[in-house]
């Protein structure tokens, strides 16, 4: 482990920065942390975590595919992509960064995401251990520690020094990059942090929450569930918690006239919506309910199906704290899991 | 207001929508009259000026245009009696959310054009256009995918 | 995708004098969707417009592009020409290259860039045009005159004349409205009633006409070609077709002290009555407010001395429902209340009277049987003062601020007659401006000042005071002589401005035509379509549309006639198909676009919806009527879901214009 | 309060006056309610609340619910009145079959407003006073109440009730010095290249989550334009800046005459963009320009865009007045 002490980092940023580029969360306008590409003076936020997720680097809101160009009668088709640039997310935390490897289940299962797979390939992940959870967070349900987050790097911050773990080539590479900077610590004082955090998460109010009753064979009754209808009922349908997860990753693939040609781009999609997986036929989920029990399902229940046993959530809280009327896979798990036992 | 310096050689595209019964047939008078405009100044022709809808002029700045103008007939005479009161307030309140966002005001402007005003038709257009021209390209309210 | 031909028109000289047509032609030959593509001198030639029926046949066309002259020249035209060759007429736009680029540029390649980016946006639209058929409606052969003056009366003589039943709704006893109070016409004076009175008497005999007395429209329902109306006959307590109009009962009706509006209450009548003697028609009506029998049941005199036996006290109100096809307003005017005119003392002295009062006044018929007579002591009048603009182009808020157009002239025949009768007296006529344009008017005017020695002040009188000894002290200031004048005047004659008859407002409701701000019905258009209200099938005749004389009342209500009969020759009217149309699923039925519809085509019908979720729910949403529908498009932008449209002008219609000429 | 309101709604469930109970539903933390329907007084005992944290505006709700047959009794804060008002006003609920009771409410506190003001792990919540007491897991903290509430409570328009069947608590006025157009005049004053700026740096945080539309009472279209292929306009996600300004831009004039600044949009946007400060733009022009115009205030009076003056100011009045350069 090595480390280097808060009064560099922001020369420790500059380095980085100069070799690839580097995003860390920043506070915005609004007073909440966002990623943001590094610049001279940019000051890392000491909120929990950020209101999107770190999955925007790898799997970005809207993204072109392909242009397609009219020459008179004829189309002539081009790839919009450039050459990747490498890139370097500091700050990412525990939960966020177990998110990646389920997105890695989903675009680098065959067939390969290629837009995906080349962003995955030239970023580099730097987490940042959890000192002060919140009510919302319950990462620990799915067997991720906060104090000890992955990454191809994992950091703690302690009130003087930023200690550095490389755990991946990647991360070596980084860290190597940057010895000049860093230097050989004792691990004693992050020890002693991450019991403190762990001694923190004990008494957080969704400690005991879990979601081991989804494991079994339980798709058809969870799915023939009286209660969606009430869990359902206040949902607005909006697009916030699909857009605040680190693991949705429905899109859709649209085209855009631009007077002179075509754009074909992908964007996020969220099951709450009315168009969702709308075919020629029409919509395969008629209701909000259905649109609803889709996206609870598919984390709970589906998602470890077809993964052997990991539940497409990461419990960052983010949906706990952002959705308009407050439901959320929380308040699901717990009101389904009564008709399971 | 800062002033393009490459102005002159700057070409703005300018939409005009002209209501059927007065602004476009002042926009013919003009003509038969060989009254000239610049040539940037594009006509739609729409029934009414109560049928443009603020959508259709964000969409013209969207595609790349520098200015857009409604042209109907003086309030009281709309060949509909009413469309035009009806288009004078809602450009009103277009128009003035979009200078709250910050988009220059002199982009968007509305004109009444009587059949029997070709000049003043001409007049307008050749108005506007300079306004346009001082004010030079559209880049708060473009779409970047929309540019050549 | 639409197979596209475009023709590009040289107009001789006159585009292709600025405009490379060919390079036109040929660049629009490269849209997408453009099949063919040509030029020729003239389009618009019986050859040019063969180029196109062949275009259409040959390269099976879905749609034509003609780059050519305005729209508004020929749009008709190449649409015809589409017709002939097959196609529906509305798969045709028009590119305007000459009024709008060839005309106004002087440089060839400036010119023929634009004509080109014209023509790419006419392609973009017709690209989503659809195919339009105009619906059709028919006519109902009758047609319905609301008002029985003289616009009313010429209106319906002149449609009955051109054979076609036409029904009167007066909601006074008689037909004949304000003229029959009226004792001479200005300029010619002669007397009103020998000209009106036959005429009410052709209305009277004509088969085609059916008078309504003493009624009123109680609702109105449908659009132009047919409407449905309910008439409320109003009961008069005496049955019409039996009453022989002899007066009998008029005469020994005990009731004698009941004010005799026709005299504007400067006489009484009986509570049974006929207006005056010429009345059409000639019907005796009970006054439900003086009749003892009808207030205590008390009396029965009239009963008793009718001989036909046509009186009813049980009589009750009877709607009749009638089908029309055309409707004409003529609702006619009153003069002001003057109440608020205290300066002039018209509720303080009965000889401050108005010029309607000073006309019954001068009426063999009227309460003096002709002679000019003080209304307070029946002396006869040695000054009087004339004071004009009472209440009209009054911006102070209690008055109008129009013009009542008709004062000046009538007081000056005022002036004149009284100068003629009684040469002993002295007139005054105090003016702000004197308005005298009309046919032989301002002859007439200078033949009062001159001939007559009328004193015409130009000034406004400032106060009238009664005094004990009955005199009245005229206050006015002469702007002229630049002086402040007393006159000891006998008689104040007060020249009070004319308003919409009361019942205009809730009638323009029934018939969803629109008012102006004086209530004036609101013509179709100012100069272009004057006697047209904009709600098809309503037309406008007289004063109901703003002040007027009698020359012009007549011609109007003959116009308003001539208009009413080209409607009614049709056996069935086409309606425009570029009209509004609301999407079921989409509209929320929130009524904004029934609000801003100037025509009432915009209703709401509650209809049974198979939901999403595969449960029924019954939704209010809006139907336009395309009969009744002018396309005006104020809907479309008034609905936020974008559930209505406009056909032939679509949202997606208009925006592929914009971006053709955008990018 | 709270108990009042169960109390009465139990006798109208009771009573068979009403079937349904709208109202808002206890969640896992102190501040995190949910709009719900209550069927039955062990329902309501169970989850029913009322307090501070009681922000969602439940009048949108009814137009489905009051066509869902039977009848539906709603609790309505003084704001949300003006909303379910609107809505009868535009034919969208059955007023038959509703039972409104107006409730009275003294500014309702932003969960978000909280964590703002640093209070973080929230695991209990009590009042004292004009100050929330908050126990966390990183110990007690206090926080003045006025620093806590939502922005429309800050500046709240009115505590009066447009519509009720009966009230519970006191009865407001309407406060026309309430100061809510004062952030509107303050942008107004900026220079046009600031103003610009100022919108960018808040649009640009948009995530069109569409919560802002979906939450919106006045957005009740059955289909919207920005959802519907066939509109020409459709947007999934803001794919360019352009986007996010004419999503907001249509959206705000589609509401202006109707949006009677609930403040619902702010409330739910994740991003924290000030989204009233458009809506309060037209509202504030209406006014300047057309009249006092409140929309809600009743369901007779005609909408400022869909009637008119002759006298009217033209356009071009954004010229002079408008914002300065």
């Amino acid at each position: 482990m090595q480390k280097l002490s808060l009064e560099k980092l922001g020369g420790f940023f500059a380095a980085i920065a100069e070799k690839a580029a580097l995003y860390l969360p920043v506070d915005n306008a609004a007073g909440q942390a966002q990623y943001q590409r590094w610049s001279e003076g940019a000051v890392l936020s000491s909120a929990l975590n950020t209101v999107r997720s770190a999955k925007d680097f790898f799997f970005p809101q809207t993204e072109n595919l392909v242009d397609f160009k009219l020459k008179g009668k004829t189309i002539e088709i081009t790839d919009p992509r450039t050459e990747q640039e490498d890139f370097v997310v500091f700050g990412v935390r525990a939960c966020d960064a177990r998110s990646f490897s389920i997105l890695d289940k989903v675009f680098l299962a065959d067939p390969v995401d290629g837009y995906y797979k080349a962003r995955r390939e030239h970023g580099t992940i730097v987490t940042l251990a959890c000192t002060e959870p919140e009510e919302t967070c319950f990462c620990q349900s799915f067997g991720i520690d906060p104090a000890e987050p992955a990454g191809d790097v994992s950091c703690w911050k302690t009130g003087t020094d930023l200690f550095l773990r490389a755990n991946t080539e990647k991360g070596e590479a980084l860290l190597s990059s940057l010895s000049a900077l860093l230097e050989e610590a004792d691990e004693a004082p992050v020890r002693a942090q991450q019991e403190a955090t762990r001694e923190i998460l004990k008494k957080l109010p969704l400690a005991a929450f879990t979601t081991e009753s989804f494991g079994g064979d339980v798709l058809k009754k969870v799915f023939d569930s009286e209660k969606w209808a009430e869990l359902s009922q206040s949902c607005l349908g909006c697009g916030t918690c699909t857009f605040v997860c680190p693991t949705c990753q429905c899109y859709d693939i649209r085209d855009f006239d631009t007077g002179h040609g075509v754009r074909r781009f992908r964007c996020w999609d969220s099951c709450m919506y009315s168009d969702f997986t709308r075919m020629a036929h029409g919509n395969p989920r008629l209701t909000q309910k259905e649109r609803f029990r889709q996206r609870f399902m598919h984390k709970l229940v589906y998602f470890p199906a077809n993964n052997n046993g990991e539940y497409g959530c990461v419990g960052c809280g983010r949906c706990l704290a952002k959705c308009p009327i407050h439901m959320n896979i929380v308040k699901v798990a717990k009101t389904l899991e009564g008709e399971l036992k | 207001m800062q002033v393009n310096e490459s102005a002159k050689q700057f070409k703005p595209t300018i939409v005009a929508f002209c209501c059927n019964w007065c602004s476009y047939a002042g926009a013919d008078l003009a003509g038969t009259n060989r009254l000239n405009y610049p040539a940037d100044v594009k006509i739609i022709r729409v029934p009414c000026s109560c049928r443009v809808n603020p959508m259709f002029i964000l969409r013209a700045f969207q595609r790349g245009a520098d200015g857009v103008i409604l042209c109907g007939c003086h309030p009281g005479d709309c060949h509909y009696t009413t469309g035009n009161y009806y288009a004078r307030r809602r450009m009103t309140l277009l128009f003035s959310m979009l200078d709250y966002l910050g988009i220059e005001k002199e982009r968007t402007r509305v004109e009444w054009v009587s059949a029997a005003e070709g000049a003043k038709f001409a007049a307008t257009m050749n108005e506007f256009v300079e306004t346009i021209v001082r004010l030079g390209e559209n880049k708060r309210l473009g779409d970047l995918r929309c540019k050549q | 995708m639409q197979r596209i031909g475009v023709f590009v028109c040289w107009c001789g000289s006159n585009i292709a004098g600025t405009v490379d047509v060919k390079a036109v032609s040929e660049a629009l030959g490269q849209e997408p969707g453009v099949v063919f593509s040509t030029n020729y001198q003239y389009m618009c030639s019986e050859a040019g417009q063969n180029i196109i029926k062949d275009a259409i046949r040959e390269h099976s066309l879905t749609g034509v592009v003609v780059c050519s002259c305005s729209p508004r020249m020929h749009e008709a035209t190449f649409r015809k020409t589409a017709a002939a060759a097959g196609l529906n007429p509305y798969m045709v736009e028009i590119a305007n290259i000459r009024e709008q680029c060839s005309w106004i540029h002087k440089d060839m390649l400036t010119a023929t860039e634009k004509a080109i980016i014209l023509g790419k946006a006419a392609v973009a639209k017709v690209h989503l045009n659809a195919p339009l058929t105009a619906g059709e409606s028919p006519v109902v052969k009758r047609a319905l005159v609301i008002g029985g003056g003289i616009a009313g009366i010429q209106t319906a003589l002149d449609i009955a004349e051109a054979g076609f039943p036409v029904d009167i709704v007066e909601k006074e006893p008689t037909i004949g409205g304000k003229m029959t109070q009226i004792d001479k016409t200005f300029p010619t004076l002669d007397c009103a009633a020998c000209i009106l009175t036959p005429k009410m008497v052709d209305c009277a005999q004509n088969e085609n006409i059916k008078i309504y007395s003493y009624s009123e429209v109680a609702a109105v329902k449908g659009f132009v070609g047919n409407f449905t109306v309910t008439i409320k006959k109003k009961a008069r307590y005496v049955d019409e077709t039996k009453c022989t109009g002899c007066g009998l009962c008029t005469e020994k009706c005990p009731q004698k002290k009941v004010p005799n509006l026709f005299n504007l209450g400067m006489d009484n009548r009986r509570a049974i009555y006929i207006p005056f003697a010429q009345a059409v028609p000639k019907v005796a009506t009970i006054d439900p407010d003086y009749c003892n029998m009808l207030k205590n049941g008390k009396c029965g005199v009239c009963s008793k001395v009718c001989t036909a036996g046509a009186i009813d006290y049980k009589q009750q109100d009877q709607l009749i429902e009638q089908q029309y096809g055309a409707i004409v307003v003529a609702t006619g005017f009153n003069p002001i209340k003057l109440d608020a005119y205290d300066e002039y003392a018209y509720s303080q002295s009965k000889d401050v009277i108005t010029s309607l009062e000073f006309e019954r006044l001068t009426n063999a018929a009227g309460p003096t049987s002709g002679k000019l007579l003080r209304p307070s002591d029946g002396k006869h009048p040695h000054t009087i003062v004339f004071v004009q603009c009472v209440g009209s182009r009054d911006t102070s808020g209690c008055g109008k601020p129009y013009c009542s157009k008709i004062c000046c002239m009538y007081t000056a025949k005022h002036a004149m007659l009284t100068r003629e009768k009684y040469p002993d007296t002295d007139v005054y006529v105090f003016y702000i401006d004197v308005r005298t344009p009309g046919k032989n008017f301002d002859e007439f005017y200078r033949r009062a000042v001159e001939e007559y020695g009328v004193h015409y002040i130009k000034g406004m009188v400032g106060k009238v005071a009664p005094r004990a000894d009955g005199k009245l002290m005229v206050q006015a200031s002469d702007l002229l002589a630049n002086e402040q004048l007393h006159i000891e005047a006998d008689l104040v004659v007060l020249a009070a401005a004319i308003e919409p008859d009361k019942s205009a407002r809730p009638l323009a409701t029934m018939l969803t035509a629109s008012m102006d701000t004086n209530d004036f019905f609101t013509e179709a258009h100012p100069k272009l379509r004057p006697v047209e209200s904009p709600t098809a099938g309503i037309f406008l005749s007289g004063a109901c549309q703003g002040p007027k004389d009698i020359p012009e009342t007549v011609s109007q209500a003959s116009a308003a006639a001539a208009k009413v009969i080209g409607l009614l020759v049709k056996d069935k009217l086409t309606c425009n198909p570029c009209v509004a149309q609301s999407d079921e699923w989409m509209c929320n039925g929130c009524s904004s676009c029934e609000k801003v519809c100037p025509y009432g085509a915009i209703s709401y019908v509650d209809k049974e919806f198979r939901m999403p979720d595969r449960t029924t729910a019954i939704r209010r949403v809006a139907q336009v009527n395309p009969a009744v529908c002018q396309g005006c498009g104020a809907c479309t932008v008034a609905c936020p879901s974008g559930a209505m449209d406009l056909k032939g002008f679509s949202n997606r219609q208009i925006m592929a214009e914009v971006d053709a000429i955008c990018k | 309060m709270q108990a009042m309101m169960i109390a009465r709604a139990k006798e109208l469930l009771e009573s068979g006056a009403v079937d349904r109970v709208l109202g808002w539903k206890t969640g896992e933390f102190v501040y995190d309610v949910t709009p719900a329907v209550f069927t039955s007084a062990e329902e309501l005992d169970a989850g029913f609340v009322y307090d501070e944290f009681c922000g969602p505006n439940l009048s949108k709700y009814l137009i489905s619910e009051s066509r869902k047959g039977g009848k539906v009794l709603a609790f309505l804060k003084p704001c949300d009145t003006y909303s379910f008002n609107q809505l009868l006003k535009e034919h969208r609920i059955l007023r038959e079959n509703v039972y409104v009771i107006g409730v009275a409410c003294e500014g309702k506190t932003d969960g978000e407003m909280l964590k703002a003001a640093g209070i973080k792990g929230i695991t209990g919540i009590r009042s004292e006073g004009g100050s929330l007491v908050a126990d966390t897991l990183y110990g007690e903290k206090t926080v003045k109440k006025a620093d806590v509430l939502h922005e429309r409570c800050l500046c709240c328009k009115s505590k009066k009730h447009v519509v009720y069947d009966e009230l519970i608590g006191e009865e407001g006025e309407p406060d026309p010095g309430c100061g809510r157009f004062d952030m509107v005049e303050k942008i107004e004053a900026m220079t046009a290249d600031e103003r610009f700026a100022f919108w960018r740096g808040e649009l640009s945080r948009c995530i069109r989550c569409n919560a802002c539309r979906n939450v919106c009472p006045a957005c009740s279209c059955e289909k919207c334009v920005f959802d519907n292929d066939a509109s020409g306009i459709a947007q999934k996600a803001a794919a360019d800046d352009f986007e996010e300004n004419m999503f907001h831009i249509i959206r705000a004039f589609h509401v202006a005459g109707r949006c009677t600044d609930c403040g619902e949009c702010s409330r739910v946007c994740p991003q924290h963009i000030p989204l009233h400060l458009l809506n309060r733009k037209f509202i504030h022009d209406i006014n300047r320009f057309y009249g006092e115009y409140q929309a809600g205030e009743d369901t007779d009076s005609r909408a400022p865009l869909n009637t008119y003056s002759t006298g009217d100011v033209e356009p071009s009045i954004v010229y002079e007045k408008g914002g300065n350069r």
